[in-house]
């Protein structure tokens, strides 16, 4: 543990990072079980309890009884504590989910063009080069447009944003893995492409992508934060740190800053510390630095 | 609906602009004579045929002048024309105003009135015409140069309403010009108190003072209309004086504003109508039992059910906490003060015992599932509106979802009732309520021009009768009643929508600057007077 | 066809190449060939990586092929046993002998004309080693596994039998079968690659293609690996194909050497006649430069220019350019390999 | 000893590198000698600190790197301690190197132009036309054809060998004392290889510069070295003069490397290889590295030791081996 | 050249093509325009009278095939809202959108070079470690929210900048340019260094990792071995390399400048094309949300075209046929 832990940095500003994501990880996994308020429940939100200052001690007439507002309420009613939480769990699904989803599809896409090169290559490649040529935030923006809130279309909205880049990625990986002996050596031993492909090539890929969609996590959440904050995304009732940070924005300085305050320091915190993780491990997990 | 329809961007609702009040730069730059102006849209025309749209319209007023005005109190008052009567009952007789001059110094003449009336159908590619407002007229008849007649074919009561809402232009001026004309100020065609100097389309319109204006000049010898949409963008350009007064301010800026001693806030309870409009068809798309499974009879069609949402709802809590304060709880189409208001229209007050015993009535005794839809970026709180109604309403047994979407999504698939349940805001203009009757709760009817909005598909044939008989009564007394009986009818009686309050228009200046507030939301220079 | 320089030697031949060429063509695409359209000078770049080579290798034999780097002596490795699909020419295996001693009937195959499966069975016959041996390991397989992967894939072995079998193979290559489980990056030069060969010779082959396969170790390691060679070929009847840019090992290790340049073979001739009877300028030239450790303070006196580009290589002779002997004809025609003496074959139109 | 001040006389130089799995010995009490006009070749196999014992000397050792110990002697001018401005201005004037890889050496965005005029004009005030004229002529010199035209080339329009020789102009476009020439001809054709021996050879003779050539092929140095010093797990182990030393090397590594050689064999015989792998210099033993390879190791070899001075035909020659030590060493406290 | 430049412009019409089917079909699943565009007094017939006036009552495909008919002669049709030619409004707002991403391209160049350079030179260092630290704040932030902490510090707490809009222009070779008047700059400051902030974090990153690998090469070495000043080393050997991901990278972003100036002129009001898209989303004015998005990859291609040739330059080794894969 030590060992890795030194082999991850030496440095606290890294190590604070590495122990920040993991705090975040584990309070948005036990998001139901912490919460004193599950926040998307209308039932036990009371417009009453709107914009209580951090610590209040009110909420008579909520399913959930009277309860403190360590972190205050937002203009709904909701706890600012269990919002951030719940926020953090779409974040976090969003940006995972969307990201392996764009992982698989464009790592599969791009391991079979690199792999097989041929019309295969070209279409998938076309087909990416296309999908690159516009920028992320116009067809998330269109695509949302078009396809309505929910967690589920900002999934598929960043998954079709990002799969292009993997699959860009992958290919040229797979085009220089392919040229590797170890591949030839493979086929002159008879072993299935299928084989080929998923034991040999795919795991020697893998490595940079994974440090990509690392940094790519982080910006999906960004991105998902981004949209939220435009409007569009996720529905109001279930917010996200992006949409909790835009609806707060207009009380920051009436006085009422926990609203926008502590979703964006939990954003802020959540992308800085995934970003020097992955920063950290991308030092790590290349060949060329670690041979120093 | 609105008409104004260039969205604030709600999400960039930030307002940190408060922190300023402390430090606000004292004013500078601007003398007496010039005024600058922060508007929250950003309209894309000066040709005053081109589009009919109140952002559009606002701008031009500036610029042009319709024969018939709404003032202050949202009255028609006189401006190109004098008066106005019936002739018979197809035919109504303008007297028009004397030594009004263009801008470029020609005369105004019922000639020129002939003109406007025709253009609007001129402009083919318009995206909404004004022939709505022109296309009653079958013939027009100039009896001298400063009278004109105008007949319909039926009855039009609301002619001298229909006219505030078509500028007029010179003939001279404008026979030949294109909108692009307009809009590079190549035509001096208006009779208004200011002339255009230039419009730089997504940035502002600069404006002179019109010194042969007939009426009374304006005190700004140059106006500029900047285009500031984004909100903490147009509160900020008020607290550094980059503009002396804005339209819209965010409503929980409103009391800080008011209790700064450099600025002034002026509030008007708009014409803006919010209700929520509800299905009547047999099924609805987002109804469903409180599992989520859809239901296979519509509970919305039942009148208790929709009386019990409307009770559920506490429309105080609305106004005062969600909205700040700008909104006043109504049930009634006309406002009151508004020809045709009904008093004995109130909004239902919360009786949440009340409201279970009509579901448990209607057979619901558990309530229901459903989804509550409305725009993120078009109300003043829109979306935190729709949250506490979902918030009530679950609180009453029936489990809400929200769904909030930007204008432009949301109003073409609540058009083409794929929505079934959600928020709708009426500008009720032209003074008397009934567009919002004709529009929203009519019976469709394409041939007669009649339910183009009526998303709810509510049909009540004694509504419409009563609504078809007020369109063509001249009598204004007679007329009244009968749009006073048509929203007693849908509302009272039928539950058709669920009203729910007014908007309240507000603005802020420096302090120095009064502006006249308006019903109508318009901001207009000629209404600010330094103080 | 009997032009083919096969050993003179022994008769039984294992591997034929048989008029193979490759060449590496970019060709232009779509919108290149719109430019062609247009009147832009659109050229194909073409490489004549090998350009008709024939070659029989014979059964036990190690067959050393050598020339400098770009004569196409990997590309012709690689066709050998399959890794390339020639552009021209077959490749033939000889199965197993058939008939009685007396008559030697071998059965020759035309490998890639035959149907899937049975291509399959002999494609695993021959078997590759790479330069570099760490590029030739797959870096995220444990080597155990590695090695056993294709001989259980093909059943060749029995998954409860993989153990014993691995520390046979393990021990035979020269490690110590405790390293099954780790990692390439985990192992020596060396041993690398005597994982390479242990990976190799896990499908039982018969032919083995060395290419440049001790040319990245040191000395002292290299020694070892060629020992081991010498070894497998002692124990097991291995034929190789040895392909280095080194004179100097080639002649230790094998039978038969043959000389490339620019695509093409110069010369083959027996280790010994290659060194004592060399014929072709190219193959003098080769010989000359190689560093001697019985010169001291010697004077370098080196042939001359650098190998042209393949891909505009000389017309006639290729290494007229170069050759301080070069004739008129040189210039125009390619000389033909011809045998010069029993088993010495030359591309020289020098007497011999 | 009467020997002339020599052009290099390093002493005892040791370069380490502090990493995480320890500290790795490069390079570790090493003392060379070149006298003027003299080839010294410097051979070794990887990782035993041939390069690094180059960089050392030329103050090129990156961090973690660090030289930790030792003289460097340049004409009698310590380089280790000099002021750093003062052995710029030395390093590709009075001491130049070429390294192995021509394809890494030269810039491959400048032109060929620019890397040969900066060298000239780091080291002295010329003009322009001045230095271009100068490198034309270093062109020329390495048998470049139509110098003029080539010097405005890029360097990935030279062949490799085409590139080594630009390489090799640049380093004696000053015409330094003392050339480093760190494997050279390593990633070269054997045919490109001798020309490029013949022209170092060439240049050196007529201009009577010292050169240091790091190999790891011991026949290349047979040919061309006057001394040679044979490196193994960051130390010379033998030194001497090349006749000598390849005639009857003194220490078993030299011997191994020898035996390994395939041209002293008869063709097919086996090789007498050295048994093993180098060792890790990050965990080096504390006597003789390459006593667990040695046929002829015995109990001693554990012991740390220096070199030793041996007197030969052609000159003194110098080893690290107990066999040779005229001092018996004291028991061994650690039994390994 | 002629094939590299043909193969350009064949790509880039597919692409340009797919991506006008997709933004057709797109725009028109968002919903029918002439909802939101019609007044809501209109009665049906005015909607059909709308609906006919603007094409839109043909079958879609049919639409489709007028406006690639069109298109084929330069005209993307007429906005729905504005009534005038859609790439002429778009025009008539590049040149404030074009202005702030160059500028934040030149901010993102001239802070970020520097920058990383240092944080290469000594990534162990204090300072070094700090510049990464920084440039992975810039990194993370969310454009938003730090546009929305500019205005509030420089323009609400210190009132030094202008919140919102562009300033006083003076026409340079007949385009309209802010940076040459003062009030112009003060104007543009803020939303170039927003736009700017995540490229500075971009340049810095690449320039250290290039500044770090390079540092590693041989040819820096020999350049030592050479007795080159360091400050040659570094300012030329080094730099030349470096650029040249540099540029390749920054042309690429510059593409994504111009798509996230977006967010930024939302949040300063500033009148570029970027707002302009909003707008017409938002209004479903489908002419001028395809022509924008054809105009802006167009634009890319133009764009990535330049990188290409510039590529060439710097890097010698690059010839633009071999550009082919």
């Amino acid at each position: 543990m030590r060992k890795l832990l030194d082999a991850y940095s030496p440095h606290f500003a890294d190590r604070l990072a590495l122990f920040a994501l993991l705090v975040l990880v584990v309070a948005a996994l036990a998001a139901p079980l912490i919460s004193p308020q599950n926040p998307y429940d209308l039932a036990q939100l009371n417009i009453a309890d709107g914009r209580l200052p951090p610590g209040t001690h009110a909420g008579s007439d909520t399913a959930t009884g009277p309860q403190h507002y360590w972190l205050g309420s937002d203009d709904q009613g909701r706890d600012m504590f269990s919002a951030i939480l719940y926020g953090l769990r779409i974040s976090l699904t969003v940006g995972l989910s969307s990201t392996l989803l764009a992982l698989a599809f464009g790592l599969s896409l791009g391991l079979l063009a690199g792999y097989f090169g041929g019309w295969i290559d070209t279409a998938v490649m076309r087909i990416a080069d296309i999908q690159l040529s516009f920028p992320a935030i116009l067809i998330a923006l269109v695509l949302l447009a078009v396809l309505g809130q929910g967690v589920g279309k900002i999934i598929t909205a960043l998954f079709a944003v990002q799969w292009a880049y993997y699959a860009r990625t992958a290919r040229s990986a797979a085009l220089v893995e392919r040229n590797k002996d170890y591949i030839a050596a493979a086929r002159l031993l008879g072993l299935s492409t299928w084989r080929i492909l998923f034991r040999h090539l795919l795991p020697n890929c893998l490595p940079p992508l994974i440090v990509v969609s690392a940094l790519q996590v982080a910006s999906a959440i960004s991105l998902e934060a981004t949209l939220s904050f435009l409007g569009i995304g996720l529905p109001i009732t279930e917010p996200s740190l992006g949409l909790l940070i835009s609806t707060g924005f207009q009380y920051l300085m009436v006085g009422d800053y926990w609203i926008s305050f502590f979703p964006g320091i939990a954003l802020v915190l959540l992308i800085v510390s995934i970003n020097l993780v992955a920063d950290r491990l991308r030092d790590v997990l290349n060949p060329r630095l670690q041979k120093q | 609906m609105s008409s104004s329809i260039l969205p604030r961007m709600t999400t960039l609702r930030a307002c940190f602009v408060s922190l300023a009040l402390a430090f606000a730069a004292a004013p500078h730059g601007a003398s007496a004579q010039e005024l600058k102006i922060g508007l929250s849209s950003s309209p894309v025309a000066v040709d005053p045929h081109f589009f009919n749209n109140d952002a559009v319209s606002a701008l031009c007023s500036h610029i042009y002048e319709p024969l018939v005005a709404i003032d202050a109190d949202g009255k028609l008052a006189p401006a190109l024309a004098v008066s106005w009567r019936t002739v018979n009952d197809t035919t109504w007789e303008f007297k028009l105003r004397k030594g009004v001059k263009f801008h470029d110094g020609s005369d105004f003449t019922a000639d020129d009135v002939i003109f406007s009336l025709e253009r609007p159908a001129t402009i083919a590619n318009s995206p909404s015409s004004f022939t709505t407002y022109t296309k009653s007229i079958v013939a027009k008849k100039v009896v001298d140069p400063l009278t004109i007649q105008l007949t319909t074919a039926a009855p039009a009561p609301l002619l001298p309403n229909d006219l505030t809402r078509i500028f007029i232009v010179s003939r001279k001026a404008a026979e030949k010009a294109t909108t692009d004309d307009f809009n590079q100020g190549k035509v001096e065609g208006g009779t208004g108190p200011f002339k255009l100097v230039k419009f730089s389309k997504g940035e502002n319109l600069q404006l002179a003072r019109f010194d042969g204006y007939w009426g009374n000049k304006a005190a700004w010898s140059s106006v500029t209309l900047k285009f500031l949409p984004n909100d903490p963008a147009r509160m900020a350009a008020l607290l550094s004086s980059d503009v002396q007064l804005i339209e819209n301010v965010q409503a929980n800026l409103v009391s800080q504003f008011k209790s700064n001693k450099d600025l002034n806030v002026f509030e008007k309870m708009s014409n803006r109508y919010m209700f929520l409009y509800t299905d009547h068809r047999d099924t609805s798309p987002f109804v469903t039992d409180k599992a989520g499974k859809p239901l296979d009879k519509n509970p919305l069609k039942d009148a208790r059910v929709r009386e019990a949402i409307s009770k559920l709802i506490d429309r105080n809590t609305l106004t005062e906490k969600v909205l700040d304060k700008l909104g006043v709880p109504n049930a009634n189409p006309a406002p009151p003060g508004m020809f045709g208001h009904n008093p004995n229209l109130k909004p239902d007050a919360l009786d949440i015992a009340g409201a279970k015993k009509l579901l448990a009535e209607a057979g619901y005794p558990d309530g229901f599932g459903i989804t509550i839809f409305g725009p993120n970026d078009r109300f003043i709180n829109d979306e935190q509106v729709l949250q506490a109604i979902g918030q009530m309403l679950t609180r009453g047994g029936i489990v809400t979802k929200v769904q909030t979407q930007p204008m432009a999504t949301y109003i073409p698939k609540a058009a083409k009732k794929e929505l079934g349940f959600g928020l709708l805001g009426w500008g009720v203009g032209g003074g008397e309520p009934s567009s919002p009757l004709r529009g929203v709760l009519a019976t469709t009817d394409k041939d007669k021009g009649l339910g183009a909005s009526n998303w709810s598909s509510y049909s009540n044939p004694k509504f419409d009768a009563t609504l078809v008989e007020a369109l063509s009564t001249i009598d204004d007394k007679k007329r009244e009643k009968l749009f006073q009986d048509a929203a007693e009818i849908a509302i009272k009686n039928d539950h058709a929508i669920i009203p729910l309050y007014n908007q309240v228009a507000t603005w802020a200046s420096r302090k120095g600057i009064r502006y006249t507030p308006r019903p109508d939301e318009a901001t207009l220079a000629q209404f600010v007077q330094p103080e | 066809m009997t032009d083919s320089p096969a050993s003179a030697s022994r008769s039984s031949p294992l591997v034929e190449l048989r008029h193979i060429s490759k060449l590496f063509v970019r060709s232009p695409d779509l919108a290149a060939r719109v430019a062609q359209k247009l009147g832009a000078a659109v050229s194909t770049e073409t490489v004549h990586a090998v350009d008709d080579v024939s070659l029989t290798i014979a059964r036990g034999e190690i067959v050393g092929l050598v020339g400098e780097s770009g004569c196409g002596k990997s590309t012709l490795g690689r066709l050998a046993v399959g890794l390339y699909a020639p552009t021209s020419g077959q490749r033939f295996w000889y199965g197993e002998e058939t008939g009685g001693a007396p008559g030697k009937q071998t059965e020759r195959l035309a490998i890639d004309e035959l149907p899937a499966s049975e291509r399959q069975a002999i494609q695993i016959r021959m078997q590759m080693v790479f330069q570099d041996a760490s590029a030739s390991l797959n870096p995220r397989m444990r080597v155990g596994a590695a090695i056993s992967e294709a001989p259980l894939a093909h059943g060749l072995i029995k998954r409860q039998d993989r153990e014993d079998w691995l520390a046979q193979l393990m021990r035979r290559v020269g490690l110590d079968p405790s390293l099954a489980e780790r990692y390439p990056h985990q192992f020596s030069g060396g041993q690398r690659a005597r994982l390479g060969i242990a990976r190799a010779l896990a499908v039982q082959p018969e032919f083995i293609v060395c290419d440049e396969a001790v040319a990245a170790l040191d000395v002292s390691i290299q020694a070892q690996i060629i020992n081991l060679f010498m070894q497998l070929r002692a124990d097991l009847g291995l034929t190789y194909l040895f392909i280095s840019h080194d004179l100097g090992v080639v002649r230790h290790i094998s039978d038969r050497v043959v000389v490339m340049y620019l695509g093409r073979i110069v010369e083959v001739a027996s280790a010994a006649d290659i060194f004592e009877r060399r014929h072709h300028p190219y193959t003098r030239a080769l010989i000359a430069e190689l560093p001697s450790l019985s010169q001291r303070h010697r004077v370098y006196q080196p042939v001359q220019g650098e190998p042209p580009s393949p891909i505009h290589p000389p017309k006639g002779c290729h290494f007229h350019p170069r050759c301080p002997f070069a004739r008129a004809e040189c210039i125009t025609e390619r000389p033909a390999l011809r045998e010069i003496a029993p088993g010495h074959w030359s591309a020289c139109v020098l007497e011999p | 000893m009467t020997e002339p001040l020599p052009v290099l006389d390093v002493s005892h130089l040791s370069t380490h590198f502090a990493t995480a799995k320890g500290v790795v010995r490069a390079v570790d009490d090493v003392s060379l000698r070149v006298q003027s006009g003299q080839i010294l070749g410097l051979v070794g196999e990887s990782g035993s600190g041939k390069s690094m014992t180059g960089f050392s000397i030329l103050g090129l050792v990156d961090p973690p790197g660090k030289v930790v110990a030792g003289n460097v002697l340049f004409k009698g001018q310590n380089l280790l301690t000099m002021d750093p401005e003062r052995l710029r201005q030395l390093r590709g004037d009075r001491i130049a190197m070429i390294f192995q890889d021509p394809m890494m050496t030269l810039n491959p965005v400048l032109r060929i132009e620019t890397q040969m005029v900066e060298t000239l004009q780091a080291h002295q005030s010329i003009s322009r036309s001045l230095a271009r004229t100068r490198a034309i002529e270093a062109l020329a010199d390495v048998g470049i054809p139509s110098p003029a035209e080539r010097l405005s080339a890029y360097p990935h329009q030279f062949s490799g060998g085409m590139r080594q020789r630009v390489a090799i102009a640049i380093a004696l476009l000053n015409r330094p004392d003392l050339v480093i020439a760190d494997e050279p001809t390593t990633a070269l054709d054997v045919t490109i290889q001798g020309q490029i021996l013949a022209l170092v050879q060439r240049l050196c003779r007529e201009r009577q510069t010292s050169l240091i050539w790091i190999t790891h092929d011991l026949s290349v140095i047979a040919g061309l070295a006057d001394q040679v010093a044979v490196m193994y797990a960051g130390r010379i182990v033998e030194s001497g003069p090349v006749q000598s030393v390849l005639a009857a090397p003194l220490h078993p590594y030299t011997e191994g490397l020898l035996g390994a050689i395939p041209a002293l064999h008869e063709r097919g015989e086996p090789l007498r290889a050295i048994p093993g792998a180098t060792p890790s210099l990050a965990s080096l033993p504390t006597g003789c590295a390459f006593a667990d390879r040695c046929p002829r190791a015995f109990a001693q070899c554990s012991v740390p030791l220096g070199e030793t001075e041996i007197a030969g035909d052609a000159g003194p020659r110098r080893t690290r081996c107990w066999l040779h030590s005229p001092v018996p060493a004291p028991m061994p406290t650690i039994q390994r | 050249m002629l094939v590299f430049l043909l193969r350009r412009v064949m790509q880039s019409g597919v692409a340009l093509l797919v991506m006008s089917v997709l933004v057709f079909v797109g725009v028109y699943a968002i919903g029918n325009p002439i909802d939101i565009l019609v007044n809501p007094e209109a009665d049906s017939a005015e909607i059909e009278r709308a609906t006919a006036a603007l094409g839109l009552d043909r079958p879609l495909w049919t639409q489709y095939l007028i406006f690639l008919q069109k298109a084929f002669s330069g005209d993307f049709g007429n906005s729905f809202v504005h009534g005038s030619s859609a790439t002429q409004l778009i025009l008539h707002r590049m040149p404030a959108t074009l202005e702030l991403a160059f500028a934040a391209l030149v901010i993102a160049i001239v802070l970020g070079i520097p920058l990383g350079l240092w944080a290469g030179l000594r990534p162990e260092s204090a300072s070094g470690r700090t510049i990464m630290g920084l440039s992975i704040l810039g990194f993370s932030l969310p454009t938003f929210w730090v546009g929305l902490m500019l205005i509030m510090v420089f323009s609400v707490q210190l009132g030094w900048l202008p919140s919102n809009g562009r300033g006083s222009t003076v026409d340079l070779f007949g385009l309209p340019v802010s940076i040459l008047t003062w009030d112009g700059l003060k104007h543009i400051l803020m939303p170039a260094l927003n736009l700017a902030l995540f490229k500075i974090s971009l340049v810095i990153r690449l320039t250290r990792a290039g500044t770090q690998e390079a540092m590693l090469q041989d040819y820096v070495r020999f350049a030592r071995a050479k007795g080159l000043k360091a400050s040659r080393i570094v300012g030329v050997h080094v730099l030349k390399n470096i650029l040249i991901p540099i540029v390749t990278v920054l042309g690429l972003e510059l593409g994504s400048l111009i798509a996230f100036a977006v967010v930024t002129e939302s949040i300063f009001a500033w009148p570029g094309m970027g707002k302009l898209l909003i707008e017409s989303i938002s209004l479903l004015d489908r002419p001028v949300v395809v022509a924008y998005l054809l105009i802006v990859v167009a634009m890319f291609v133009v764009i990535n075209l330049i990188v290409d040739i510039l590529y060439s330059l710097l890097d010698p080794r690059i010839r633009l046929n071999a550009a082919a894969d």
